[in-house]
């Protein structure tokens, strides 16, 4: 990989877990679950992505190697050219400083025990920002009020129990805004919250991310919020990215037969549109050995028999959209 | 009204004493077991046994006499006893029972017969022991623990006593024939109806193993068990009201006392043990703990053997402000809380009342400004401490004196493993030797008396309370051991029986 | 037609010690027969209280249920226990979102089936059961293996088929699914809903669909009920509600959905959160968070134009005087 | 599954080999021999003393004893008792059998009765039942076990006469046969009750609590949904689903048991193994504590497994 | 930090007020402290003095539950047993708890392999023979009360690591510890910070059951002899009032009442912490 232009560079990175089953006695091969398979992907500063894909795909997953919660059984990261495995291990503070991550359930983002004030106060201290308590304090007040969240002092004062769930999503990603990160991963942030208080939660965490120039990967399953949010996205199936491109692309001209039915299947609140879902049969796949062939393949409604054999690469179809199907051709 | 488990076939006489725990083993001379003493005291005999009182009366021996240089004894045997099998018990079985005892370091009475240099058997029924040294006290000492007349007939086949199949199933003299042993529960005995004595008149005698006091009185009180040795003292009022039960006292020469460590600076001061003694309420002891079962002992040997305990010359009686004027007498100065002496502790083991009993004398030592700290420990952690490492100031501790006052040299004379105070003094051991050297009473009381003004004189320890207990039993019941002073042996119950009525 | 399920003035309130929770209030609701009415709603809004009160489920200690609910001609609210457990899945069935947990994890899933089958056919023979199980399986893409598992050896996507199996063993005359494919991804969910479409014109069943997403209905559903804090806000055909949305309340949630392929328009959100419902409120209950609220608005309650079909529309927008 | 237990047996070895271990550093560390039993409280003969050490070997160094007591236990030899001078095995041998029978009869009553009044308890919670059964059963739990005992004996056996005071058997009259029986089990009523009113708090509150906890289970819900009868719904699926909990404190408290009837035993005069470790503490005869402890690991690890075994019998869930 | 005193009550009071047990047990502590606090305030006599008046009845010679047969007044040892009893268990249990939660947090945190090792001990040490191996301890080292207590709590964490390591399990899970994570905290910090402040509460229910049964075993070493007797607890004088059940039953019995009713006082504190603090107790929608 040459190129330096890119921001962020996720350079073939696999998770797999090994499964437990004792069912089995004297299995031989090690059984995996490939949460995450060779994935690569690259963004630019202040680029959102959105990551879509049915559950248990691997976007969490992918999500928490990003943000380095857990690291990949292979491959590697880069953040600006250097390897965020090395950046943990040269200074862990640094790094958790220029990544942040904000989860998909806002009430259970905050240990209950503790007031917001405590909350807010826990990164400054950890990463030692601003001098007296005061301060801190000052600057939480700030960053609170900011995002709307007014008055600041009383916010501060209550437990997480006492706000509502907008509330609480809006505080998390402010608080992973209190440490100016370049790189910020968005797990599902509103899937947990009623649609009515969704919008502000987005705008606001775009609106952030504009402000400070970060780069934000965005993971929903909701596709048509994802549209409406990222730049780019791409879509996994099975711990691979089977297709990736400029948003709008994506959903208007998708290539991949996986994205195309779950393009289709995505209803929208206009009856008048006409469904045209494209059905999947089979059940759904486990992410355990999937291969060898294409993982979609058993479901595939344009699989044949090549499918099976081998796992597809990535075709370049102009303007950055890829996609990984060796049906395309045939087209 | 009786409880349905009393209900036994009225015909049958079964008598149940209530046994602590587990007999060790049956065979009666490998080892001094608490447990198995009554029970083998009716399977087998001894040359001859002690009586309730504790004195010496004939078993197998019907008399006997001491050479007039004391070094040897001879024993005549009575003639009728059998051994439970049919034989004859002879002379032989008796040189066998000790020679083998002898022979073997790890059987209890091994180290008291080095004194023995041979036993010869003129005949079936004489039994001379030639000792290198005179001691009269040897023949209160073959009537105590471990000194068991064993059929030579079963025994001698080669194999140990430990592992000898004998040992398990025993065969022996005695009133009673062993019949079964169920371990953890009891152990039954049936008469033997041949016995030299004539037959017992109890159908069953058994031995019911019941760990826990409190349930002994209850099963007692219920007619579930007919003997309970040694009440507790605060079950005695109730019991002495109870009209199905007759107590009766049982004394033994086994005072409680604390020992001074003379090894140890702290107490090498005589004025501070004389003022300790004096300090100490033994009369508030007797009755708070022992309900006044135990009586407060002064004399220096147990008042229990009268013709050789002096009771002119006693330990301190208990006056507080004497201690006190005996330590500024010896320039002890009280400090700022008051104490003249601090820093003393006291070791004593758990039970028989000893840490209440401490914990009086520690109440009492503070009122005389000596500051006491008492130390309880379980009774083998007591026993190292104490007993093997000898790491101590004071202790408390009991144990047997008797029958002969020859046990005073065993306790204190020089050098002696049980003389815990290390009291050494060539006038009393002196004193001792020539007590055990005479087989004239009167003149024994003599040695034996100066030599405990001597005790009094140095104070290596002080007695507190006498050791006592009632015996308590269906008072349907007669001529139990209790009964049989003089008579019978301690545990014996050859003649107990139903009243007739 | 044939009206189904007809609920007058229905209220529902959770009493306990410290305090009662208004959860429904004043519903009035209309079912046709073949009808498929989506109850949409925030969380919290008091669905799938009105389900569970519709199949008494909710304890009697602790909860208070007043007005009428006339299904198929009996009043739910006045039925027996008899009465009850006669009605209950033989004309009444209901899908619940919690799937995972709502069989029980020790028992085979053929056991369960089984014995919920012969809750109303207690002489049924194991055949019997079976063939009709394995129509239903099949109805829902399973494989009849399904029969001898345990719950959690099947994924959430087949145990969410399976109660919907369930729900269809003795033809209901109204199914209700509260939040039924909430949990699914949308391959799945679109999958089941095309079975749940296709089903309905096979078995000739009226459905109500409890959900929170504007979409399902949109694709599954002829009338919507719109409903916040515990009320109706707007009850009408799906094509003229999601269309053409009358109450500012359906216009804020529908502009807080964007659109899959249309213009990227600025989404809004509707400010503040749902009011607190142990209390009664004087005026319109969305008043406080409505932006074309009056006065009137938030002194009096609006009047309800109602229609015969059962369609409303609550706000005084719309309302004439009180 | 075989892998399960087969790992399970490993690690219950291991667990052995521990506990023997601590034990044997304990009571070797500690103050005190068998030899001081052996010599009677009367005398302090060091010859004597010796003579006895080397007998049973208590003059080598402690790793020698350990590992020479190992090899031994491995063959199934537990050595025999100093004090008592016969095979542990045998002392054991004999009173196990009345510890298992006291411990198991009042486990078993104990888990049905304190179930059936959980069971009646939650089915009509705040009732008062519910009351009553928890009143009792929280003063039960707090009552020493041994006083509980002493309670018992004096009101059955001293003021109402209508129970044997202590032991297994009458002493007096010599049963055999069917009235062997019956005296045992009439002698079993005091001990076997002082446990069970022990034990059956303990059944009670896990039984009520998961009878309430899965009472409230989504599932329940959906079989009401059916119009399924409450009975049913009760016998089938609440009972199987809430006496899981009740299968492992089973384990627990047997294991529990198992070492704590000792006070019981004490008591009671019973004759069993509880009783024998307390004398062996206190004479430190080493051979036989030795042997208890591995009887009693033994014996816990054992239960547990079979406890688990079941339990997975019983839960589908559990994967080995 | 202000403390705000009035409104920890306020919220003291409101939590307690859930529960019914809870607040029985709660009282009942508070009561046990103020006897502890205000002993030589609350007894008649000094209960370390050994009167002239020997097994005096309820109520003769001023003596309100009688005395024993050391002249003792029975209602002052009570009344100074309260804190024997009370110490043995808070410490024991506090020592359980503590080794509980730091070994069984550290394994259900750290997890993989320090949970399989940890775990494997705490299994190890759960087949232990508790009560005796408590019996050997004491028996062989000295029953001083402090070894009681020291031997209580360290044979009996298991329990508590079980129930800790489960919570941990659970809360590494749990959303604010990965946030915790993400933030830069390390693995200490998330442990004490996080963990253990969330996961505590089992182990404090669990850890009033402890206190009940470590009062009822230092009851039990007393009974065979093995209590320490340089401090008055109730076990002890069970075990000393034995020998007068009988006939002066009050020596003994009062004790066990008082053993009893702390007793309680322990369990209902422990339920209704359960209760209270068990979210699945609270109706879960439905019946
Ligand atoms: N720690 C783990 N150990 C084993 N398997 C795991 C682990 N974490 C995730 N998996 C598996 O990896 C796969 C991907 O999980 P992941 O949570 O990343 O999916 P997801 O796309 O985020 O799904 P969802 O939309 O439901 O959140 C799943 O099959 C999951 O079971
Ligand atoms: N048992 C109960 N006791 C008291 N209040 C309750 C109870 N169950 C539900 N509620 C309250 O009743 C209101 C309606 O709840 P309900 O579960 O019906 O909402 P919903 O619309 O189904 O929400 P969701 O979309 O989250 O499922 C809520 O405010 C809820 O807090
Ligand atoms: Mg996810
Ligand atoms: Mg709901």
């Amino acid at each position: 990989m040459e190129n330096n232009k890119s921001y962020i560079k996720i350079d073939n990175v696999s998770m797999w877990y090994p499964v437990k089953s004792g069912i089995k006695l004297f299995a031989k091969e090690k059984q995996w679950v490939k949460a995450v398979d060779k994935v690569s992907l690259e963004m630019e500063e202040g680029e959102v992505l959105g990551v879509i894909g049915e559950s248990g795909c691997g976007k969490s997953t992918l999500g928490r190697i990003l943000a380095r919660l857990e690291n990949p059984t292979d491959g590697d990261v880069y953040i600006d050219n250097v390897s965020t495995g090395e950046l943990m291990k040269r200074n862990s503070k640094e790094f958790r400083r220029l990544v942040q991550i904000v989860f998909q359930n806002p009430y259970d983002s905050f240990t209950p025990r503790d007031t917001i004030e405590n909350i807010l106060m826990r990164p400054l201290k950890i990463h030692s920002i601003a001098g007296s308590d005061e301060e801190k304090r000052r600057i939480c007040i700030e960053t609170l009020e900011s995002g709307g969240l007014h008055p600041g002092e009383d916010i501060m004062k209550r437990y997480p129990h006492e706000l509502s769930g907008g509330q609480l999503q809006r505080i998390s990603i402010l608080r992973a805004m209190l440490l100016n990160p370049k790189f910020i991963i968005a797990d599902e942030p509103v899937s947990m919250l009623d649609v009515s208080v969704r919008a502000d939660i987005i705008n606001m965490l775009l609106n952030l991310s504009k402000e400070k120039n970060a780069a934000v990967v965005f993971i929903s399953h909701d596709i048509s919020l994802t549209r409406y949010i990222s730049d780019k996205i791409a879509v996994m199936y099975l711990g691979r990215i089977v297709e990736y491109g400029e948003s709008d692309e994506i959903i208007k001209n998708p290539k991949h037969p996986y994205t195309q039915a779950l393009i289709s299947n995505c209803g929208s609140i206009d009856p008048d549109e006409i469904m045209d879902r494209i059905s999947i049969v089979g059940e759904p796949p486990t992410p355990i050995n999937p291969g060898p062939g294409c993982y979609f393949a058993p479901r595939c409604f344009k699989a044949n028999k090549e499918c099976l054999i081998k796992y597809p690469a990535a075709y370049d179809l102009g303007n950055g959209h890829y996609a990984a199907c060796d049906r395309l051709n045939n087209e | 009204s009786e409880p349905a488990s009393a209900q036994a076939p009225a015909e049958e006489k079964v008598l149940i004493v209530r046994a602590i725990g587990d007999p060790m083993s049956f065979n009666p001379d490998t080892l001094p077991d608490d447990n198995n003493y009554p029970i083998v005291q009716n399977i087998f005999n001894r040359l001859v046994k002690l009586d309730t009182s504790k004195q010496i009366i004939p078993d197998l021996a019907s008399k006997w006499e001491v050479s007039e240089d004391g070094k040897d004894i001879t024993f005549y045997l009575r003639e009728d006893a059998k051994w439970h099998d049919g034989n004859k018990v002879t002379s032989k079985d008796i040189k066998y029972t000790f020679d083998t005892i002898k022979a073997n370091e790890t059987y209890y009475m091994s180290t008291r017969l080095g004194i023995v240099d041979s036993i010869e058997t003129p005949d079936d029924y004489t039994v001379v022991f030639k000792m290198n040294k005179a001691d009269v006290s040897f023949i209160a000492d073959l009537g105590w623990y471990g000194t068991f007349i064993l059929p030579e007939h079963l025994f001698n086949n080669g194999q140990k006593w430990e592992d000898n199949p004998a040992s398990k199933n025993p065969v022996g003299s005695g009133p009673f024939k062993f019949s079964e042993f169920k371990q953890g529960e009891s152990i039954t005995l049936v008469p033997n109806k041949d016995y030299h004595e004539g037959s017992p008149k109890l159908d069953k005698l058994i031995f019911s193993i019941i760990p826990d006091d409190a349930t002994a009185v209850q099963a007692l009180i219920n007619g579930d068990i007919d003997m309970f040795e040694n009440v507790p003292a605060g079950n005695v009022e109730e019991l002495k009201a109870d009209g199905n039960i007759r107590l009766a006292l049982n004394e033994y020469p086994s005072p409680m006392r604390i020992i001074f460590n003379l090894k140890d600076k702290a107490v090498q001061d005589v004025n501070l043990r004389k003022a300790i003694a004096t300090a100490i309420n033994k009369e508030e002891i007797s009755q708070k703990i022992y309900a006044g079962v135990q009586k407060p002992e002064y004399n220096m040997y147990p008042s229990l053997i009268k013709w050789a305990s002096n009771s002119e010359e006693t330990s301190p009686h208990f006056n507080i402000e004497e201690a006190k004027k005996i330590l500024e007498d010896a320039g002890y100065k009280k400090d700022a809380n008051g104490f003249y002496v601090t820093g003393l502790t006291l070791d004593v083991f758990e039970g028989s009342g000893y840490p209440e009993a401490a914990k009086l004398i520690e109440a009492t030592l503070a009122q005389a400004g000596i500051d006491i700290e008492v130390q309880v420990h379980e009774y083998n952690a007591w026993s190292e401490k104490v007993g093997t490492r000898r790491d101590f100031m004071l202790e408390m501790q009991g144990g047997f004196m008797g029958p002969d006052p020859a046990a005073l040299a065993k306790r204190f004379g020089t050098g002696q493993a049980s003389n815990y105070a290390d009291y050494s003094s060539a006038e009393f051991d002196a004193l001792c030797e020539q007590g055990a050297a005479t087989g004239d009473q009167a003149k024994r009381a003599e040695y034996y008396k100066k030599a405990q003004a001597l005790l009094v004189k140095d104070l290596p320890y002080v007695p507190i309370v006498t050791f006592a207990g009632y015996d308590a039993n269906r008072s349907d019941y007669i001529n139990l051991p209790i009964d049989g002073t003089g008579k019978w042996g301690w545990a014996e119950f050859t003649y107990t029986d139903l009243a007739a009525n | 037609m044939e009206r189904v399920l007809e609920l007058k003035d229905f209220n529902v309130t959770y009493v306990n010690k410290y305090k009662k929770v208004y959860a429904v209030k004043n519903a009035n609701l209309q079912i046709q027969k073949g009808d498929s009415l989506g109850i949409v709603g925030e969380s919290g809004s008091g669905k799938s209280t009105l389900a569970m009160a519709l199949l008494r489920l909710l304890p009697e200690k602790s909860t208070e249920i007043s007005g009428t609910a006339n299904f198929i001609g009996k009043d739910i609210t006045k039925l027996s226990k008899t009465e009850l457990q006669k009605m209950r899945w033989k004309e009444l069935a209901v899908v619940f979102q919690k799937s995972m947990n709502s069989l029980s994890p020790v028992h085979r899933i053929g056991t369960q089936i089984e014995d919920i089958y012969r809750v109303h056919h207690p002489d049924a023979s194991r055949e019997e059961i079976f063939k009709r199980i394995e129509y239903l399986l099949q109805l829902v893409n399973l494989s009849g293996r399904v029969y001898n598992l345990y719950p959690h050896e099947l994924s959430g996507g087949m145990l969410q088929r399976v109660s919907i199996a369930i729900s269809l063993m003795h033809n209901p005359k109204l199914l209700i699914l509260d939040e039924a494919t909430t949990a699914l991804d949308v391959v799945t969910q679109g999958q089941i809903l095309d079975e749940i479409l296709k089903m309905e014109k096979e078995l000739d069943m009226t459905r109500i669909m409890i959900t929170h997403d504007m979409s399902v209905v949109s694709t599954s559903c002829n009338k919507v009920a719109i409903m916040y804090a515990g009320e109706f806000m707007e009850i009408g055909y799906v094509k003229d509600v999601l269309k053409n949305p009358k109450h500012p309340y359906t216009k804020g949630l529908l502009s807080s959905f964007p659109s899959l392929k249309g213009e990227k328009s600025k989404l809004e959100a509707i400010d503040g959160f749902l009011p607190d419902l142990s209390k009664l409120y004087d005026g319109c209950i969305f008043a406080p968070r409505c932006q074309s609220a009056m006065d009137k608005c938030f002194k009096a309650k609006p009047r309800k134009l109602e229609t015969d079909e059962g369609f409303l529309l609550n706000c005084h927008l719309y309302g004439g005087e009180n | 599954m075989k892998r399960y237990i087969g790992k399970r047996l490993l690690t219950g070895l291991l667990t052995i080999i521990i506990v023997f271990a601590i034990n044997f550093i304990i009571i070797r560390l500690a103050p005190g021999d068998p030899i001081k039993t052996l010599m009677g409280k009367e005398t302090d003969d060091p010859v004597l003393k010796a003579a006895l050490e080397h007998k049973y070997g208590l003059d080598k160094p402690l790793p020698t004893q350990f590992v020479m007591y190992l090899k031994t236990a491995l063959t199934g030899d537990l050595g025999t008792s100093i004090i008592y001078n016969r095979p542990v095995t045998d002392m054991i041998g004999e009173k196990l059998g009345a510890t298992i029978l006291l411990v198991l009869t009042a486990a078993i009553l104990s888990l049905f009765i304190g179930t059936l009044m959980g069971i009646m308890a939650a089915r009509r919670e705040g009732s008062f039942i519910d009351v009553a059964f928890s009143g009792i059963s929280y003063v039960l739990n707090s009552m020493p076990s041994f006083w509980l005992g002493l309670m018992l004996i004096i009101v059955f056996s001293s003021r109402l006469n209508l129970l044997p005071t202590y032991g297994m058997t009458n002493a007096r009259a010599n049963y055999t046969g069917m009235k062997y029986i019956l005296d045992v089990i009439v002698h079993m009523i005091l001990p076997v009750g002082t446990l069970l009113l022990i034990e059956i708090p303990i059944y009670f509150r896990i039984a009520k609590s998961s009878v309430l906890q899965v009472t409230n289970e989504d599932f329940i819900v959906t079989f009401r949904a059916t119009g399924m009868n409450e009975k049913k719904i009760f016998n089938k699926y609440i009972f199987r689903n809430a006496i899981l909990p009740t299968i492992t404190i089973f384990g627990i408290s047997l294991a529990y048991l198992i070492t704590g009837v000792a006070l019981i035993e004490i008591v009671f005069a019973w004759p069993g193994t509880g009783r024998l470790v307390l004398t062996a503490i206190t004479q430190r005869d080493y051979p036989t504590l030795m042997g208890i402890y591995l009887v009693m690991s033994v014996s816990i690890a054992v239960v547990m497994m079979i406890v688990d075994i079941v339990y997975a019998v019983f839960d589908p869930r559990i994967r080995y | 930090m202000k403390l705000d005193v009035k409104n920890i009550f306020k919220k003291i009071r409101e939590f307690i007020a859930k529960d019914i047990q809870l607040k029985c047990g709660f009282y009942g502590i508070i009561l046990l402290l103020l006897v502890v606090i205000f002993a030589s305030g609350l007894a008649s006599h000094n209960p370390y003095d050994f009167g002239p008046d020997i097994l005096n009845r309820i109520g003769q010679n001023g003596h309100l539950l009688g005395t024993n047969n050391m002249g003792q007044d029975i209602y002052s040892m009570i009344i100074y047993g309260t804190r024997t009893s009370l110490k043995v268990a808070v410490i024991s249990a506090l020592i359980s708890a503590a080794i509980g939660t730091l070994v069984g947090g550290i394994a259900g945190y750290f997890g993989k392999n320090v949970d399989q090792f940890v775990s494997e001990i705490i299994n190890i040490f759960m087949m232990l023979p508790t009560f005796f191996l408590i019996l050997l301890i004491i028996a062989l080292f000295g029953n001083s009360i402090v070894n009681v207590m020291i031997v209580i709590g360290l044979t009996t964490w298991p329990s508590n690591a079980k129930l800790m390591r489960a919570q941990a399990l659970s809360l590494r899970e749990r959303t604010f510890v990965k946030a915790g994570t993400a933030m830069g905290e390390s693995r200490l910090q998330i442990l004490f910070k996080y963990i253990i402040p969330n996961g505590i509460f089992p182990v404090i229910a669990n850890t009033t059951v402890g206190m009940s049964n470590a009062i009822l075993t230092e009851a039990g070493l007393s009974f065979l002899g093995l209590g320490d007797p340089n401090v008055i607890s109730w076990g002890q004088m069970i075990y000393s009032g034995k020998a007068y059940i009988t006939s002066a039953w009050w020596i003994s019995t009062f004790a066990g009442l008082a053993i009893v009713i702390t007793v309680i006082i322990f369990y209902l504190l422990g339920d209704g912490l359960n209760h209270v603090l068990n979210p699945k107790r609270i109706g879960r929608g439905g019946a």
